[in-house]
């Protein structure tokens, strides 16, 4: 098993022709991820490599029978892509492009939630499940098949420490790009959930970072809810204090939000935390010993 | 991006807001200027992105040219936490009965935008959240339901507004403050204080307003309200080449692809002994273009002894930075400056091989984060 | 409510929906006037809110103002499908390359505006949507996301429009018709045909446009467009009342509470062998006043031989169904109209003993609603 | 048992001290209902014949203990009150109010659905279940305790066919006025499910009226998953045929919409429908002897 993809992804990718688009599409097909489509509209009944473009989504899933889609479109459309593929019947939609306004996110995220939709990102790396399927820009190569389930906010330094598994000889069940944004699809808490059902996952690794409180609400929930052990390593100790939101953000975030807070509240519930990357990553192993 | 308190009421007056009228200046004899115009008592108000302005000197009282303009060269230059007042909003005096608090802001945990609102204004309002959490109301709105009139309602009794007169026109005020909030892509504004006047007149005496950078392009004309001189110069250049750049105060120039990494490198560099001169993320996209800047904007600090680059491919490919590295050092003066220089990922391979086709003594690649870290944190003593 | 072609395109035009330049004329001399002003060739078009105007006359092509005035004349008073045409729409006449259709309804099963777009236009819609569905696209727009592009597309596409400047053209309209839709709260926007002319501008040649009656307090501007006079005048006279009330042909007069119950007592007219004249449901209030307009309204037809108040009080009180009799009786000449009565529900004791005290010879109180309806039967005859 | 309403309602009237609020929300509580609330803005901390009133619908939740509200505002503030009710937390949401926009019904239930709030009308006479509690406007002296479930469309017709079989000796489990209005909160269908899974109600008699297709629907819905027998009774068959909404509304239904339709719709999946209510009721008595 693997989680949010895996053989049974038929993939579909919104911005197929563009440079972005064509270059990680094709290279998660060479990967060996199901890519069964793209979209652009306009170019319906073009190929790309020999993939069909569409000019909808809907025509991706009714002709192609996509069931999960990569998006690459520019910030200002993603939004709209968003949409279609969700009102098209795509399963699962992971989005990689970046600097999507948070208004937008507002009313996806509200709009998808009751919808059981499995939605990745905006501005993350997307998802690979090593010897599966690599749906996204995660450099597949220096990642292997094993136990350990990656979460991260963090799209490079999640590669960093998955490179850093990798040296030890530890593989990966599915890493997963949650997106760094202020508001994406699935939280770390939705992605433990699915790595706590996953029999294959016999370890996960958080990887947070500095704002908001979503690691501090995933040790809450690892507390209550989870068996499958889990690392953690959070970014930004040396970062200088954030520029203030006013009045009403210190009152949201309390003195939540900082690397140290975050920390501090994972030991709580007795989850390690790494100094290093490299240090993560060595008591992975000692722990998978 | 944060907005000046006048330009936040300009958006208020847009939707409606009531706040007083005002002028501009950006120096005494535009103070001057702004006295004869608006006439009466008037307040001489710093503008700066920050607060405490009023404790630190930076709202004064007022009447008549002389006075204004005296003040006004009093406020000006005025360092406020570190923000030089370059900027000063006159506007007319108001009385003020008693003093409310307003607010929407994202609250990224919810998902949702959060109201919050009490009556007991005049302190800080964290000392009240803390202090009587009672006293401030907190309510969020559902996106897809939007603003409803019982919004504003749970807000004026919760808060126990009592007076038809005051609850009429907050009904109003928090009705418009949501669509400002919608309509200007914002992520916080806030009224504090949201006065009543002794003649029963509500109004926005103060603005905070943020609005999300990456909406701007909805908004041209807010985009445009962005003060570029207020910023630290090195990071007013980084913006304009399109460089994520925070400064810090140490040796070490930093710059990584991706926020997680390059923070993750400068806890790094920090964690093994160093002084990190910056935070630097190239970004996604990583083109040999945005390499170069990055290079330019980092050696603009005198401070940077030795550049260390940390580069884990995914949408960005190792070739294309080295290709930049290169293209760097071929344009600009970069001879006093060692770059460690760590390539994983995408395409890295053909990276390294550029850069050791190259053959310069300044690059010095490096296998791994922790030992270019070191090496780069050596190269710095 | 339904709007007239030239007032469905006056929103339309609002809201940015290119249409044809024209002008109402109501009489021969204004239609002559359009002429002088718009100048060209123009079409004459007969404004009534019923279909196949154009087969039966009411749609001519004319030039110049004797011509436009003679064509005018002709139309002015036509019977179309027993509406007569009293105002006509002047406006420029358009080359039509191709006829597509478009519209958005509120689809009350799904609970969804729905979409519906074919470029197989030109001939009956309902047609194609039996014998080539695959022709029709239909797309349903979830009111919590809103409209987003994809859904132009979608229709586009799933149309098989292919020129890019039509595809443009055609997104932008589908934009502007949802907004036209949810601003004016339509139950009904149609455009049909919408027409590409020869230099490939895409406009809209006619509108079906109908306004929710409950939400037209918020649309004082559409709510004006009514044309009273075009009703018939009973029916007008109801709607100046404020009573719900639809002309049939019998003689049988019915004043039931709710339109469930008017509408089951007419069904039980006619099930007992009688022929109702009307219905009409005095609605959730029932108060006494309502009661006398009702009566007073029924009585201006001349068919009407006596009246059945079938009544089950809920909302409405029996009581105040009985004041209200007694006062029409009162105020109005009722002497030729035996009126039967079924009270039950709320308060019915209290009406049925006022109704009794009042012991008028005209009043036949009935105990339930068939024999009520026997009864009122009997004394049409 | 009993569907909607029963002993369990705890009622909270939006517009308890406007005159319609009044003689309804007091008439349900010498009924019996435990209405332990009213709300209107601005008069919190006055009551109405003993009920306190609360400024919003959240005090009457939080302080009354409301889980039920029943709406008699005007028709554009009726909008406004739905949505405060949801967000309150009232799980049975009952809106009496008639004229209320369509759009404003189009939003609300879109928002309300995925929330698992039940909500009847707008424009409806409320719900009765017999000897337990009086939410809305029926006049609950006519009606029994008893087996049949009474779901209905239209106020007075509903109240015409529950006399009919009181005359008959038959009582109700609950009477369930879902409204006429082209968007209400509860379908037949859903009011069906309900019915079905009460092991009181044995019998169900569907009052409907010409327009729409839920008749239909419904018709469809019994055939495939209903156990419980139910009856019909359609009102419309001489009504003239209605204005044309154009062409679009006539796709849509098709030829569904008409009396005769939906007698049709009903027969074909072995539902019987009565002449008139007199004959319905006659209809039940003979089912249930």
């Amino acid at each position: 098993m693997a989680i949010v993809v895996d053989n049974d992804t038929r993939l579909v990718v919104q911005g197929l022709t563009g440079s972005e688009g064509r270059f990680h599409g094709l290279r998660n097909r060479a990967y060996g991820t199901n890519l069964v489509a793209g979209v652009t509209p306009g170019k319906g009944g073009q190929d790309v490599d020999g993939v069909p473009v569409f000019d909808t989504v809907a025509d991706a899933v009714d002709k192609a029978g996509a069931n999960t889609s990569l998006i690459f479109v520019p910030a200002r459309f993603a939004g709209d892509a968003m949409y279609e593929a969700i009102d098209a019947g795509i399963e699962t939609v992971i989005c990689i492009t970046e600097h999507v306004p948070v208004h937008d996110m507002l009313g996806i995220y509200t709009y998808f939630r009751p919808k059981g939709v499995t939605m990745v990102g905006p501005n993350c790396p997307g998802v690979l499940s090593p010897g599966k399927a690599n749906v996204g820009i995660i450099p597949a190569e220096i990642f292997s098949e094993g136990v350990v389930g990656l979460v991260s906010r963090s799209g490079t330094l999640t590669y960093q420490i998955g490179h850093e598994l990798t040296q030890l000889g530890l593989g990966n069940s599915t890493i997963v790009g949650i997106g760094g944004d202020p508001i994406v699809g699935s939280s770390f808490i939705d992605i433990l959930e699915k790595f706590e059902a996953d029999p294959e996952t016999e370890l996960i690794v958080l990887v947070g970072e500095i704002g908001g409180d979503e690691e501090e609400k995933a040790a809450q929930y690892i507390g209550e809810h989870m068996t499958t052990p889990v690392l953690a390593y959070i970014a930004g100790f040396s970062a200088p204090p954030g520029k203030a939101m006013g009045h009403a953000g210190a009152i949201i975030s309390g003195s939540s939000g900082t690397a140290v807070a975050k920390k501090e509240a994972l030991e709580a519930k007795g989850i390690e935390v790494g100094a290093t990357p490299t240090e993560v990553a060595q008591l992975v192993a000692k722990r998978l010993k | 991006m944060d907005l000046y308190e006048y330009q936040g009421k300009e958006l208020f007056k847009r939707v409606g807001i009531p706040v007083s009228e005002g002028r501009r200046a950006d120096s005494p004899q535009d103070a001057r200027a702004a006295a004869q115009e608006l006439g009466g008592q008037l307040v001489v108000k710093a503008q700066v992105l920050t607060g405490g302005r009023g404790k630190a000197g930076g709202v004064k009282l007022a009447e008549g040219a002389d006075d204004v303009e005296q003040k006004a060269k009093d406020i000006l230059g005025l360092d406020i936490n570190g923000h030089v007042v370059r900027r000063l909003w006159i506007e007319r005096a108001s009385d003020i009965e008693r003093e409310y608090y307003l607010s929407i802001t994202l609250d990224r945990g919810a998902k949702k935008p959060l109201f919050m609102f009490t009556t007991q204004g005049g302190v800080e309002i964290e000392q009240i959240a803390e202090e009587r959490p009672e006293a401030l109301v907190r309510l969020h709105v559902d996106p897809s339901e939007g603003f409803q009139p019982w919004v504003a309602r749970r807000l004026i009794y919760g808060g126990g507004v009592t007076d038809p007169s005051e609850q009429k026109q907050i009904t109003s005020i928090v009705e418009k403050l949501y669509r400002a909030f919608v309509e200007f892509d914002a992520v916080l504004c806030e009224i504090n204080p949201l006065i009543v006047t002794p003649d029963g007149t509500v109004k926005a005496l103060d603005s905070k307003f943020t609005v999300d950078d990456n909406a701007l392009f909805r908004h041209p004309d807010v985009a445009e309200m962005r003060d570029t001189a207020a910023a630290d110069p090195i990071e007013a250049f980084a913006r304009e080449k399109g460089v994520t750049y925070v400064k810090l105060d140490g040796s070490v120039g930093i710059i990584g692809n991706g926020a997680g990494l390059a923070m993750s490198t400068v806890d790094v560099v920090a964690h093994v002994g160093g002084r990190p001169a910056n935070f630097c993320d190239l970004g996604g996209g990583g083109s040999a273009e945005g390499v170069v800047d990055a290079l330019e904007v980092i050696t603009r600090d005198p401070q940077v002894k030795s550049i260390f680059f940390n580069i884990f491919g995914g949408i960005t490919r190792g070739d294309e930075v080295a290709r930049g590295i290169l293209e760097a050092l071929d344009r600009l003066d970069m001879s006093k400056y060692p770059i460690v220089v760590r390539l994983d990922g995408t395409n890295a391979e053909e990276g390294r091989r550029l850069l050791a086709e190259a053959g310069n003594p300044n690059i010095h690649p490096e296998a791994t984060m922790l030992d270019g870290a070191r090496r780069a944190v050596e190269l710095a003593a």
